[in-house]
């Protein structure tokens, strides 16, 4: 039992230095990102549009609306896809089919980032410049590639949250004379939305995170969008595109993107895990 | 990593290192036991990776500007032209310094304005901190900057699909990686050749260079000996490059 | 005697092949409470499920058989499901209101059935509440959450919710299995008072409750129909030797 | 006119099956598209041997070879902490502000783009500890990536094993451990293998934090102080500086059929898991 | 009568400050066979679990008085808990075969115990699965995994592990709960074998099982041992009015 107790202190200390990997990798980002953000100023570091580091200008309110409006649409792509497939998985498809199709939406949780990024520039972005005008290399084009990137990730998870609805609400309501489909739209959707929610953050934490695959199709130009159909460059592409080269102040202001970046998404994730808490805190009520 | 004994590092632009490349492996073959080992990073990223004992060698594609030209030393391998392309199907042959740099700025928009068809202008550039972009800048822009607006692309492959698929598209790259399903536009009326860079008359050039901080280690400069030979030099010539002298 | 409200003849309900209920035949009568007891497994849920066809959720769901319904096979391909599970109401052995106040579980039903007239609704729901001995106990809350209400109030609403459709059939599946004697005494008397509007099938695991709280009883037996008759008959002078066994604890 | 539940459910129920087969058609369309332009060109000596020129001829093997020891390397080190941390969170404490703590550090920590990664392994690894642009730097800042990962599917794994087993164990007369060990982990390995497989295929499809921390040489590493360039980054560079679009897509095939392999076992061994736990 | 060999004195088991068990005083004497019954949640699992301390596992877990085993208190500092859970050999209401073969269930509790050998394992198998009735159904397939038998046999095969172990005290929590009338008997059956090498305390709900396999009866109540006396005299002549309530089927 001693030992027991040894043991148990051994495996915190591995259990705390694992988690410490997040605070050292703030500690590093913040120290090279922060200074030039306060030497800059925080309004003209994040309200300004003018990008252009070898003049000295550090505005990334270009990189911050692209990052936005890729996201937003990945968001919209991914919830309408994901709701459907998470829906017609756990209630309408045959569980024999449910449980083929589940590892294929896996299979495209796998395939690298870079493998669509080069896809969507070489079949999708030519599809978008014919069909709709513009360079292709595009929000639209973005907001595609990432929400079948980010599907997975709802899909799962939105699964698992249309699971935990516990059964006897969907007979109780079928009991009653509801059809299948009443069912989820009053009841399924309704217990789960909380989950349902807390994928969709994440979703969108995974979308604005995504690097290489939006470098190859987003255009990464320097301007605020002004259609779907424009070139934006997001948080990610400008730090994975110019960090090569990057010295000095340029380089710190790289860090400073980072920094943006990591907040952002630090934000979403404790969003998401509050929702999904109280969820879970109800339900212990219940 | 840091190489030594028989092993030399070069780190920077992504234009230099294909060439690089190639030169590495002409010389392991010629130097059994010799190992080279070359990374892209971009032109600063070369610098600084001399500057921090990363690399041995840093490549770079670009002029040094007066500071680093103090820092280091400079060893200039060959020269490169630099070529304004057009899609296939653009009718514009040639433009001037002048005009080139009001499309890349975005003063004009339409293709007509130039004497090509009715259309929009996409000006494509590199990222910035690219040696290609800032000899680009140097020799073209001046004090004017390039649109914001115009889409980036973070390599000479890129610029070139870009510029492949898009009849809108005007991009510079490298000259010795242009090809033929992309069209290079005579500058100030030379075209872009090998000869006319030779002869001074096509002015987009720059230089492709290594640096290294004081003397090189005597690996690193066995390989620069090789580089600046009349073999390396032939060999960069095949891939489209000027010789250095 | 009336004519039964439900006719089952050589019913059989098969999970993955496998028999849950076998060659069934049974008729329940208009106003008889009808009780339902058997040890674990022998078929008792999987009949009461069938009865609303709600083992159709069930991919591995199979049968043969008939049930009628007023003379009509419920299995038939024409029958309007959602409409037959509204007129025969099932109550669930554990409480299961859905996560929403007390007036909209009432009336979700209703809803459903395309019933929208808050005068109706109202109406319908006091009226109901009122079956289940819960009016009283509710009526000044009714747009808490339903989950707040101890577990026998929600066994009473969960009836209520049921009888807000005013079923033809009441069927309760070990409806206080998880309650104190007290709050059993309040449904069974609820159930008295409501065999005067419908029947009602009540699948119980307590034999006394069974002899308390019905006017016939049948014996379940691994899928077996083993003897049915009325009440008194059936606990003191059974005709089988097996729910002799049953009855004085031998097995189960 | 009310339109009737049964039709909205058919047409609700159609265009969500529509929905689903989009998404598979796009599936099938990616790996088609990769698997028929590159498949052709993967051919033994392309696997064996070394690239020339940049990688417009010859084969692939440095960055085979670099892939699977830069990911290989990432879940050596990740797995163990990761399933210890998970055995600490699961076994060895109750719910708690520590296990809180410990888990929204998991959490957060997944959800950090990999660029992020990339930054934070080049100045630390890379550039403090002076790894440089290394195998060595690379895998460290993917076993990080990958070791919320491993935490999550391993505690996953490790709850699912039921709670009476250990009752059980400890019922005839075992420690704390003597139950992890021979009870907990021997029936959750399946499951945490999955965890562990996952992110092996996570790191090899990683781009952007490997192409900042272990470089992008083209040669055969010596050691792991070598840069050495993966299978992902090869692909993208050859694609993206359109150098060879035939090697481009023979490298993405490559890569495509070892996530392929990874995700088949992935599954295979969650089906022998749920066999064995009974979920 | 010999000296008891488990003393329960004025013992409280409390899960997160509220009382489970209420200041209890009961003995179990060698070669007996004690059967605990009272309805639910009155504290019978409570108590099993604290006689083996597996109640230590809950950390809401608190407790006072004393629980002397051959004279020492077994929640003593110096006491080996391990060693302890193998003198006081626990079965489950649900069977609970450990995921591995047979042979494997069954020496586990001995390797623990840092037995290795293998001829002394395989004797003390034989032995412990003789005494659970087991032997002649799976000598031939000890090394398959132990899911494959039926839910009878792997309550046996739950037995016979604890036997392997050779404890002073078996203490059983409804081990026939979900078991048929058979396998109920054989259990049955070899409780009366075993109770010549060990005391054996039997938790059921189903009073019948009480009457026929135990000496003594103890009848629990929310918490408090309402009575406790030989079964013969608990079943015909209780001398608690809640006993005789709870017996003729009051509530429960
Ligand atoms: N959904 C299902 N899928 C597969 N088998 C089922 C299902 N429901 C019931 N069964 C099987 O059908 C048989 C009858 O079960 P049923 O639940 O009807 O018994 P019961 O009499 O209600 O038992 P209890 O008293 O435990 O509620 C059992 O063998 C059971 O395992
Ligand atoms: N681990 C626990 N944590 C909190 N409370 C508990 C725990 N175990 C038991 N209790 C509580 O202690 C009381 C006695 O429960 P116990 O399980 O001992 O009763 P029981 O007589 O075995 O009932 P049953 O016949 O249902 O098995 C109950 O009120 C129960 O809720
Ligand atoms: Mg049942
Ligand atoms: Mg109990």
């Amino acid at each position: 039992m001693k030992r027991d107790r040894l043991i148990g202190a051994v495996l915190l200390v591995v259990a705390l230095s694992a988690i410490s990997g997040l605070a050292l990798i703030a500690a590093f980002i913040f120290r090279e990102g922060v200074p030039i953000i306060l030497r800059v100023g925080a309004g003209q570091f994040f309200l300004s549009t003018d990008w252009e580091p070898s003049l000295g200008h550090f505005g990334i309110l270009s990189m911050l609306g692209g990052s936005l409006a890729v996201t937003l649409g990945a968001a919209v792509i991914g919830i309408v896809f994901s709701l459907g497939l998470a829906i017609v998985l756990t209630q309408f498809a045959p569980p024999g089919l449910a449980a083929a199709l589940k590892p294929a939406i896996e299979l495209l949780a796998g395939i690298p980032s870079v493998v669509y990024g080069f896809v969507g520039v070489v079949t999708l972005v030519p599809l978008i410049r014919h069909a709709l005008g513009g360079p292709g290399l595009s929000v639209l084009a973005a907001s595609i590639v990432l929400g079948i990137m980010i599907l997975p990730t709802i899909t799962s998870i939105a699964i698992d949250a249309l699971q935990a609805v516990p059964r006897s609400y969907v007979e109780g309501s079928i009991a009653l004379g509801a059809t299948r489909w009443q069912t989820v739209t009053m009841v399924l959707l309704r217990a789960a939305r909380s989950g349902i929610v807390a994928a969709v953050i994440l979703g969108m934490g995974r979308a604005i995170g995504e690097t290489m695959a939006v470098i190859m199709v987003a255009g990464n130009a320097l301007a605020l969008p002004h259609s779907l159909l424009d070139p934006v460059r997001t948080l990610t592409s400008n730090i994975a595109l110019e960090m090569g080269y990057a010295s000095g102040d340029h380089r710190q202001a790289l860090f400073a993107t980072g920094v943006t970046l990591f907040v952002i998404i630090t934000l979403l994730n404790t969003a998401a895990l509050a929702v999904s808490r109280r969820r879970a805190g109800r339900r212990r009520v219940g | 990593g840091k190489a030594s004994g028989r092993s030399v590092s070069l780190l920077g632009s992504t234009s230099i290192q294909p060439f690089a490349e190639v030169l590495a492996e002409q010389y392991t073959k010629k130097n059994p036991g010799h190992f080279v080992e070359v990374q892209g990073g971009g032109s600063t990223a070369g610098l600084q990776a001399v500057d921090n004992g990363l690399a041995d060698i840093g490549m770079c594609s670009r002029e040094l500007t007066a500071e680093e030209t103090r820092q280091f030393t400079r060893i200039l391998i060959a020269r490169d032209g630099l070529a304004i392309v057009v899609n296939a199907d653009n009718r514009v042959a040639k433009l001037s310094i002048e005009k080139i740099r009001a499309l890349f700025a975005g003063r004009l928009t339409n293709w007509r304005e130039v004497g090509g068809q009715d259309g929009p202008v996409r000006p494509i550039t590199r990222e910035e901190g690219s040696g290609t972009r800032e000899s680009f800048v140097r020799l073209v822009m001046g004090k004017e900057r390039i649109s914001r607006r115009a889409l980036t692309q973070e390599s000479n492959g890129a610029v070139k699909e870009l510029v492949k698929g898009d009849p809108a598209a005007i991009g510079y790259m490298s000259l010795g990686l242009v090809g033929k399903e992309i069209g290079a536009v005579a500058v100030e009326g030379a075209q872009p050749t090998t000869d006319n860079v030779l002869a001074g008359r096509y002015t987009l050039v720059r230089p492709l260079l290594f640096v290294s901080k004081g003397a090189a280690s005597p690996a690193a400069q066995s390989f620069v000996d090789f580089v600046l030979s009349p073999a390396g030099q032939r060999l960069l010539e095949k891939e489209g490059l000027v010789r250095a002298r | 005697m009336q004519a039964p409200r439900i006719v089952v003849q050589g019913f059989t309900a098969c999970f993955d092949g496998k028999p849950a209920v076998k060659n069934l035949d049974l008729e329940i009568f208009p106003n008889e409470r009808l009780a339902i007891i058997g040890p674990a497994s022998s078929g008792k849920t999987t009949f009461l499920r069938s009865l609303n066809r709600l083992n159709d959720l069930d991919h591995g769901f199979t049968h043969s058989g008939k049930i009628l319904h007023d003379g009509k096979d419920i299995y038939d391909a024409d029958v309007d499901v959602a409409e037959l599970r509204r007129k025969i109401g099932m109550v669930y052995a554990v409480p299961v209101p859905l996560p929403w106040s007390i007036y909209d579980n009432l009336v979700y039903g209703l809803r459903l059935a395309g019933i929208r007239d808050r005068t109706t609704l109202d109406e319908r729901v006091e009226k109901a509440l009122g079956y289940a001995v819960l009016w009283d106990e509710v009526k000044d809350r009714l747009h808490e959450p339903a989950n707040v209400l101890s577990g026998g109030q929600q066994q009473r609403l969960c009836i209520a919710r049921v009888l807000v459709l005013e079923p033809d059939v009441l069927i309760l599946d070990e409806p206080c299995s998880g309650l104190d004697p007290i709050s059993t005494g309040k449904i069974e008397d609820a159930l008295v008072a409501l065999k005067e509007r419908t029947s009602i099938v009540l699948v119980t695991n307590n034999t006394k409750q069974a002899a308390r709280a019905s006017d016939r009883t049948a014996f379940f037996l691994l899928g077996d129909l083993v003897e049915v008759g009325p009440t008194a008959q059936l606990f003191t002078k059974p005709t089988q030797k097996k729910t002799n066994d049953y009855l004085v604890g031998q097995f189960g | 006119m009310r339109v009737s539940p049964a039709t909205s459910q058919r047409v609700a129920v159609g265009f969500m099956w529509a929905l689903a087969a989009i998404t598979f058609a796009v599936l099938v369309f990616i790996l088609a598209f990769i698997l028929a332009h590159g498949l052709p060109h993967v051919t033994w000596s392309f696997l064996t041997q070394s690239p020339t020129s940049m990688g417009r001829e010859g084969g692939i093997f440095p960055m085979i070879l670099g892939t699977i020891l830069v990911a290989g390397l990432a879940v050596l080190v990740a797995a163990p902490i990761g399933v210890a941390t998970a055995v600490y969170l699961t076994e060895y404490t109750r719910e708690g502000r520590l296990t809180a703590v410990i888990r929204f550090g998991a959490d957060c920590l997944a959800g950090v783009p990999s660029i992020i990664f990339g930054l934070f392994g080049f100045v630390f690894f890379a550039i403090a500890l002076g790894m440089g642009l290394s195998v060595l730097s690379g895998s460290l800042t993917l076993a990080l990536m990958v070791l919320p990962t491993i935490i999550r599917t391993s505690e996953e794994a490790i709850r699912a094993v039921p709670y009476a087993y250990r009752e059980v164990s400890f019922g005839l007369g075992s420690t704390r451990w003597q139950t992890v060990i021979h009870v907990v982990l021997r029936s959750a390995i399946p499951g945490i293998s999955t965890g562990i497989v996952l992110s092996l295929g996570r790191s090899i499809s990683e781009t952007a934090a490997v192409m900042l921390t272990a470089g992008s040489a083209l040669r055969l590493p010596r050691s792991l102080f070598d840069s050495s360039r993966t299978l992902a980054l090869h692909f993208y560079i050859l694609a993206r500086e359109g150098i060879s679009m035939t090697n481009a897509y023979a490298t993405a095939s490559v890569l495509i059929i070892a996530i392929l392999a990874l995700n088949v076992l992935s599954y295979w061994l969650m089906r022998r898991f749920v066999a064995k736990v009974g979920r």
